[in-house]
């Protein structure tokens, strides 16, 4: 227990996972859902980086790879909150079960 | 000369009650609520001038009249904890440096990652983002999940640290916590209709989402423990900025100019789907 | 007897306990003991405390480098000042004094004569748990003070600027404790929490707000070697660090239930959001002129004297730096950007419902945070800890510790540090109780709309232009220095009207203010 | 509802076509369809709140920073101050009138001391006359002082309040030399003053009209020509002609939107038509004098109407003085103290607009009805008017700018 190994921080990184995915599974609440994106994506950057420390030696792939996805999340969340805007100017609501008015 | 201002009370009421109707009609009906119902909330919320206050110690203070005095050492504590996280956090990233002084003594001196510091630090910090995560998912007030990432993302910051990845912590903070979690927020502000606003899943709903997460999280525990990964025994020193920086701009110049691009689409689309509708 | 009826609950009064009287009582016997010195000798001790401070640091740091070079052998730390700047190395748990001894003795010197005491002297300072307590320790007297004395300053200077003295009770010495008694008033009074609130998030609101700006201190340096942890990416741990004090202020604005502190909320969180993009492109110019994100190495950089600091490297690093200073503004919410707590359109904005130590808490992080953006300015742009003098004046690695000690006092240590800082909060402080505020659509019209695309083109601008230095183009390099030298002197006039105003306002105060305020004026 | 009035300035003699007052409850909704539907906030502002001047509530429905809609509320100050007026014999109720607009009781006495004398017949002395001019257009430097200092507290701007609020403590040093009082003056009283300047009072107003008036150059560089001033109050809050007309806004506010309408001018009294004087009006920008990005009738108008104001007192006061005439500083006390069953109605120009007095006695020694006309109440009836689709820090820059005192409003 002592020494910090790899699994100690990708079953940090599957926590994260899992109580992401159960966010998004259950609140209905447009933002809701987007702060359980987020904490998937940080799952996956733990991971990540976790994978560069202890298995890439020098290459910093892992840690570039997270700083895209960090970028690619902060995009996302800009580009989620303005749908989330809009959706409440149409329909007035932020829950997603409301906006059905694409539905066939 | 009109005494256009002299307006009464029951006029104002009455003009309120009208104002609700016609401006909140979708809220009303959202909310089940009869119009007079709705106009009447809205001036009771107007009119409430008798906010009652409390003195937050006044229960407390009876228990432990001493503890009372002790408010001023909350800040101590609190500064205390979080820079002794960060303080030995990218300490991490020094183990070279330290390494190397240790060698020229002969190995008397030890490095405080892979000791009993370090681990004491993970348990720490993994413990905050646990918490917090459980936070996220547990807490139904949309207000209350927000500031639940706000910890999980810190303390994902401080694990970055840990990990030696010490850009990477800086940007965390610098972009996740002070950015796109104030975006949320924003986001949140602009959209509940109430601090307080709630939406409730069905119990069946919350029950099958557990068991699955569960049974995915159970899943790859296990499927963690059981992999054998190749040159896991090795720790690597941390990585310098100027590195990362040099490898950003060499091999990975195309994504980059492709996030470039992709920031910039987004910027345009976020601020059409934003706009005044005109 | 007719029973009136209140809105309100009637409340116990909160009975202070056990602790609470001791401790102002013990702050009462200090401050009477403290009074009558300061009282009579208050030139001597304030000069004597801020040089003291900074020699005992100053050296503090040295003597950690001094262990480092000679005990722990590590022959970089003497060739390489870059290399060795921060005090503390962290992950050593130290060496017996024997062997402590015997490495002093084997090193030889004049050190070597008292090895045996050096060696259990010098023992303790091995650990980096010793030295992190003990600059820990520092670091929070200094985040206490700096707000506290920063408070009394800008009432003093508020009341200079509007014709009145400011504080001058509390104290003798001009209310010397003016802030000091606030804050045992501050500590006393009642918690109230408004009966809506969220009361978890009402609670918490405060330190989101005064940690991160107690955390920017961990890597801010003082001077050559004198930060608590020397970060590679210090800059942007800052940056960061600052940029989640917002979420304090907005959780502070949320949990309040009261609808102006809604608005004071969302204004930070616009204005904050929108201002970190300008001021961080303001900041990467230097960076892109250095190569480093070290705050260290930035300052280092500039250690020649006046005309090696950054500001007068080229004319986008001298506009840069005013942008960044605006920016700086809007993001520590100081006048003419201090809406969210806009006293008159918002009541007191994001902290209209607190009271007592949270509120001061609040105001604690503004003014830590004030020094911060001043430190980055300072660090960034002028020089940091280096005095303009040139660099042979200053410290070297060869000369003997109390050299060091001396010159790095006088011409190149945090004492120049902590005055450029002190001129800027100086600055903060003139332009609030001068500027009327500006409105929110015009605070992001002058972000997105000026600032932005000025920064941007700046940053593109100083990239160039290092781009073009790097070419070994003697014509390139005597346009180069003309350029230097001509905004260094622009620089230096600017420099020089300072105290040349505040000299005319002296000799002429009577004709400015007018024959008859001298008999209005309180004392005359 | 809308009928078309017309009217003759007889300043500027030319004709003005205006509607009469919109009436603020017809037109109940206005929220814009397809806005961004984010959630409309009904806000107080007031009765407690540092920039509503007093106890003055506004109820502002809002969404986000803008202003849909602003509604004042008042009677939080109400003191019954006109009915007192028909309990008590004129000379006792000269405190009372001090206590309205408490920022120009020298003002006010005036003009209920001119409503008295003109139903009683009395004939004021020529010295009591120029000390009363000598009076009011102090008081009237006084209450712009206060007016200027607290509009830059509006706008964030801290310091021009002491500054103002100094100059104001000369002002108020130099009445209580003369009546001794600070704010209650009752000093202007029915026949003329209470008591005679007391020596050396001249010279030393002299001695303070020449220390003040470089101090107004000082308030413009600090405050009236500040970029961010200008940015925040030009353009803000217009009030054109004809609603300033149909409001019945008086004083300053409405000078401010074109017009050269003041009564020391068209109708003088206490002998106004000695001095020589300008009425300053609100211009358009872009001149020499007045910056870009003002137009008539905005905020920054109103507010440097009140400053050009303050140097054509200072040159009134300078006049009075010069020509101070000798005599009688009240009028010779008449023995019959009864009213005559008559009705008067008296205006002045206070600081703040015309204030009028309308006394009406039925041969007691006690008016029958005593009814004022306050010009804060009239001018702040246009808030709600003019506070419409704004932002939120708009609302202290107009309330600010129409300079009401509350305690004139409620009475």
């Amino acid at each position: 227990m002592a020494t910090i190994s790899l699994n100690h921080y990708l079953i940090v990184g599957a926590v994260l996972f899992c109580t992401g995915l159960f966010t998004m599974m259950t609140k209905r609440n447009a933002i809701g859902i987007l702060i359980g994106v987020e904490l998937v994506l940080n799952s996956v950057n733990v991971n990540l980086i976790a994978f560069d420390r202890y298995l890439g030696p020098n290459r910093m792939d892992g840690q570039l790879m997270a700083l895209f996805v960090i970028v690619l999340a902060a995009a996302e969340a800009a580009l989620a909150v303005g749908i989330c805007i809009n959706l409440y100017k149409n329909v007035a609501t932020v829950d997603v079960d409301r906006a059905t008015s694409l539905r066939g | 000369m009109p005494y256009a201002n002299d307006v009464n009370n029951d006029l104002f009421l009455n003009r309120m009650i009208f104002n609700a109707m016609a401006n909140s009609t979708h809220r009303t009906r959202a909310e089940g609520l009869g119009l007079r119902d709705a106009a009447l909330i809205r001036c009771a919320q107007t009119f409430d001038h008798s906010r009652r206050l409390k003195p937050a110690a006044q229960g407390r203070a009876k228990i432990f009249p001493a503890l009372d005095c002790l408010r001023w050492l909350n800040p101590v504590v609190g500064l205390v904890c979080l820079a002794v996280l960060v303080v030995w956090g990218p300490g991490a990233s020094s183990v070279a440096a330290a390494d190397t002084l240790a060698s020229d003594v002969a190995g008397v001196t030890q490095a405080v990652p892979g000791g009993v510091l370090e681990a004491l630090l993970f348990y720490l910090v993994a413990g905050t983002t646990v918490i917090s995560s459980l936070g996220v998912c547990i807490a139904k007030n949309i207000v209350r999940m927000a500031v639940w990432l706000f910890v999980a993302l810190g303390s994902v910051a401080l694990l970055y640290l840990l990990l030696a990845a010490n850009f990477l912590g800086a940007i965390q903070l610098l972009v996740y916590s002070g950015g796109t979690l104030v975006l949320l927020i924003f986001g949140i502000m602009l959209t509940s209709k109430s601090p307080w606003v709630r939406f409730e899943p069905h119990r069946l709903e919350l029950l099958g989402a557990a068991v699955i997460c569960g049974a995915l999280l159970v899943g790859l525990c296990a499927a963690l423990t059981g992999t054998t990964w190749h040159g896991m025994e090795e720790v690597m020193p941390g990585t310098s900025v100027a590195a990362l920086g040099r490898r950003l701009l060499t091999v990975y110049l195309v994504p980059f100019e492709v996030a470039g691009v992709l920031l910039m689409i987004v910027m345009v689309g976020a601020a059409h789907l934003a706009r005044q509708e005109k | 007897m007719t029973q009136i009826s209140v809105p309100w609950q009637p409340t116990q009064p909160v009975r202070y306990g056990l602790l609470s009287r001791p401790i102002v009582g013990v702050a009462v016997f200090i401050y009477r003991m403290a009074a009558p010195f300061v009282r009579r000798f208050p030139g001597p001790i304030l000069i004597g405390a801020v040089v003291g401070v900074c020699l005992i640091v100053w050296l503090h740091a040295l003597t950690y480098a001094y262990v480092d070079a000679r005990i722990l052998g590590a022959a970089s730390v003497s060739a390489d000042p870059a290399a060795a700047i921060s005090w503390t190395s962290p992950g050593t748990w130290g060496l017996p004094p024997s062997t402590v001894a015997a490495l002093i003795e084997s090193a030889g010197g004049p050190a070597a004569a008292w090895s045996s005491i050096l060696g259990y002297l010098l023992w303790p300072l091995q650990f980096s748990l010793t030295r992190d307590l003990l600059g820990l320790g520092g670091l929070f007297g200094l985040f206490n003070l700096i707000p506290i004395y920063t408070i009394w300053w800008e009432r003093k200077v508020a009341g200079r600027i509007q014709s009145r003295l400011g504080p001058m009770r509390v104290g003798g010495w001009h209310g010397w404790s003016q802030s000091v008694a606030d804050g045992i008033k501050l500590i006393l009074k009642e918690d109230l929490i408004p009966d809506g609130a969220d009361r978890i998030l009402f609670r918490a609101a405060p330190y989101f707000a005064l940690v991160p700006a107690g955390l920017a201190f961990l890597a801010l340096p003082f001077g050559a070697a004198y930060v608590f942890r020397e970060l590679d990416v210090a800059l942007v741990f800052i940056l960061g660090v600052l940029g989640i004090e917002v979420v304090g202020i907005i959780m502070a604005g949320w949990a309040s239930n009261n609808k102006w502190s809604v608005y004071g909320a969302m204004r930070e969180a616009c204005q904050m959001v929108s201002y970190e993009i300008p001021m961080g492109m303001a900041l990467l110019i230097p960076v892109v002129s250095v190569g480093s994100l070290s705050l260290s190495v930035i300052g280092e950089a500039q250690s020649e004297g006046w005309f090696s600091w950054l500001v007068f490297s080229n004319p986008f690093t001298f506009v840069a730096f005013v942008a960044y200073f605006i920016a700086s503004l809007a993001s520590c919410k100081r006048a003419p950007f201090d809406l969210p707590e806009a006293e008159s359109e918002l009541v007191a904005g994001f902290h209209t419902e607190y009271s007592g130590l949270r509120w001061a808490f609040f105001f604690f992080a503004e003014y830590a945070v004030m020094f911060i953006v001043g430190g980055l300015a300072s660090i960034l742009f002028l020089g940091g800890w280096n005095s303009p003098f040139p660099a042979s004046w200053g410290a070297s690695w060869s000369d003997g510790i109390l050299m060091q000690g001396l010159k790095g006092l006088v011409f190149n240590g945090p004492i120049w540090f902590v005055a450029k800082c002190v001129f800027f909060l100086y600055v903060q402080i003139w332009l609030r109780w001068t500027l009327p505020r500006i409105r929110i659509d015009q605070v992001l019209y002058a972000c997105v709309q000026v600032l932005l695309p000025l920064t941007m083109l700046l940053l593109l601008g100083n990239t160039l232009w290092v781009w073009a230095s790097m070419s070994d183009s003697p014509a390139w390099a005597g346009v180069d220095r003309i350029v230097t030298y001509g905004l260094g002197l622009i620089g230096l006039a600017f420099a020089l009207m300072f105290p040349a105003i505040a000299a005319y306002g002296f000799y002429f105060r009577r004709r400015l203010v007018g024959n008859l305020v001298q008999d209005a004026m309180p004392g005359s | 509802m809308h009928q078309a009035i017309s009217t003759v300035n007889p300043m500027a003699d030319t004709t003005i076509e205006f509607e009469a007052a919109p009436d603020v409850l017809i037109d109940l909704d206005r929220s814009e369809q397809g806005d961004l539907r984010t959630e409309e906030m009904l806000i107080n502002m007031g009765p407690q709140h540092p920039s509503t001047h007093g106890v003055l509530r506004i109820v502002l429905r809002t969404d986000g920073e803008m202003v849909l809609e602003a509604i004042p509320h008042i009677g939080y100050l109400h003191r019954c101050a006109e009915k007192i007026g028909e309990n008590l014999p004129p000379y006792q109720y000269i405190p009372y009138t001090d206590r309205m607009d408490y920022l120009a009781g020298m003002n006010n006495n005036q003009g209920f001391a001119l409503a008295v004398e003109k139903l009683k017949g009395i004939e004021v002395p020529a010295r009591a006359q120029a000390i009363r001019v000598i009076f009011a257009e102090l008081n009237r430097i006084a209450s712009h002082l206060v007016s200027l200092g607290t509009y830059g507290l509006d706008m964030g701007a801290f310091t021009p309040f002491l500054y103002c609020f100094r100059e104001r403590e000369m002002i108020l040093d130099l009445f209580e030399a003369a009546c001794g009082a600070r704010l209650t003056y009752s000093y202007l009283t029915i026949g003329g003053t209470t008591q005679d300047l007391p020596e050396g009072w001249v010279e030393r107003c002299r001695e303070f009209l020449d220390y003040f008036e470089p101090k107004i150059t000082d308030y413009n560089n600090l405050l009236s020509f500040n970029h961010i001033f200008v940015k925040r109050t030009g353009r803000v809050g217009v009030i054109s002609l004809e609603d300033a007309i149909a409001f019945g806004l008086t004083g300053p506010v409405l000078r401010a939107s074109g017009i050269r309408w003041d009564l020391r001018k068209i109708m003088p009294y206490d002998g106004y038509e000695k001095y020589e004087f300008d009425v300053p009006i609100g211009q358009a920008g872009g001149t020499r004098e007045i910056p870009h990005g003002i137009e008539v009738g905005d905020c920054w108008s109103r507010y440097y109407v009140r400053v050009l104001e303050m140097t054509q007192s200072i040159r009134i006061v300078r006049q009075a003085m010069d020509q101070l005439p000798s005599g009688d500083f009240v009028a010779p006390k008449v023995k019959n103290l009864k009213l005559p069953d008559d009705e008067v109605y008296v205006e002045v120009e206070n600081p703040r607009g015309q204030l009028g007095f309308y006394v009406r006695g039925d041969g007691s020694a006690i008016p029958s009805r005593v009814k004022a006309r306050g010009p804060s109440f009239c001018n702040l009836s246009i808030t709600s008017h003019i506070c419409r689709n704004i932002m939120l820090a708009d609302v202290p820059a107009i309330i600010g700018s129409i300079d009401v005192v509350m305690g004139e409003v409620d009475r």
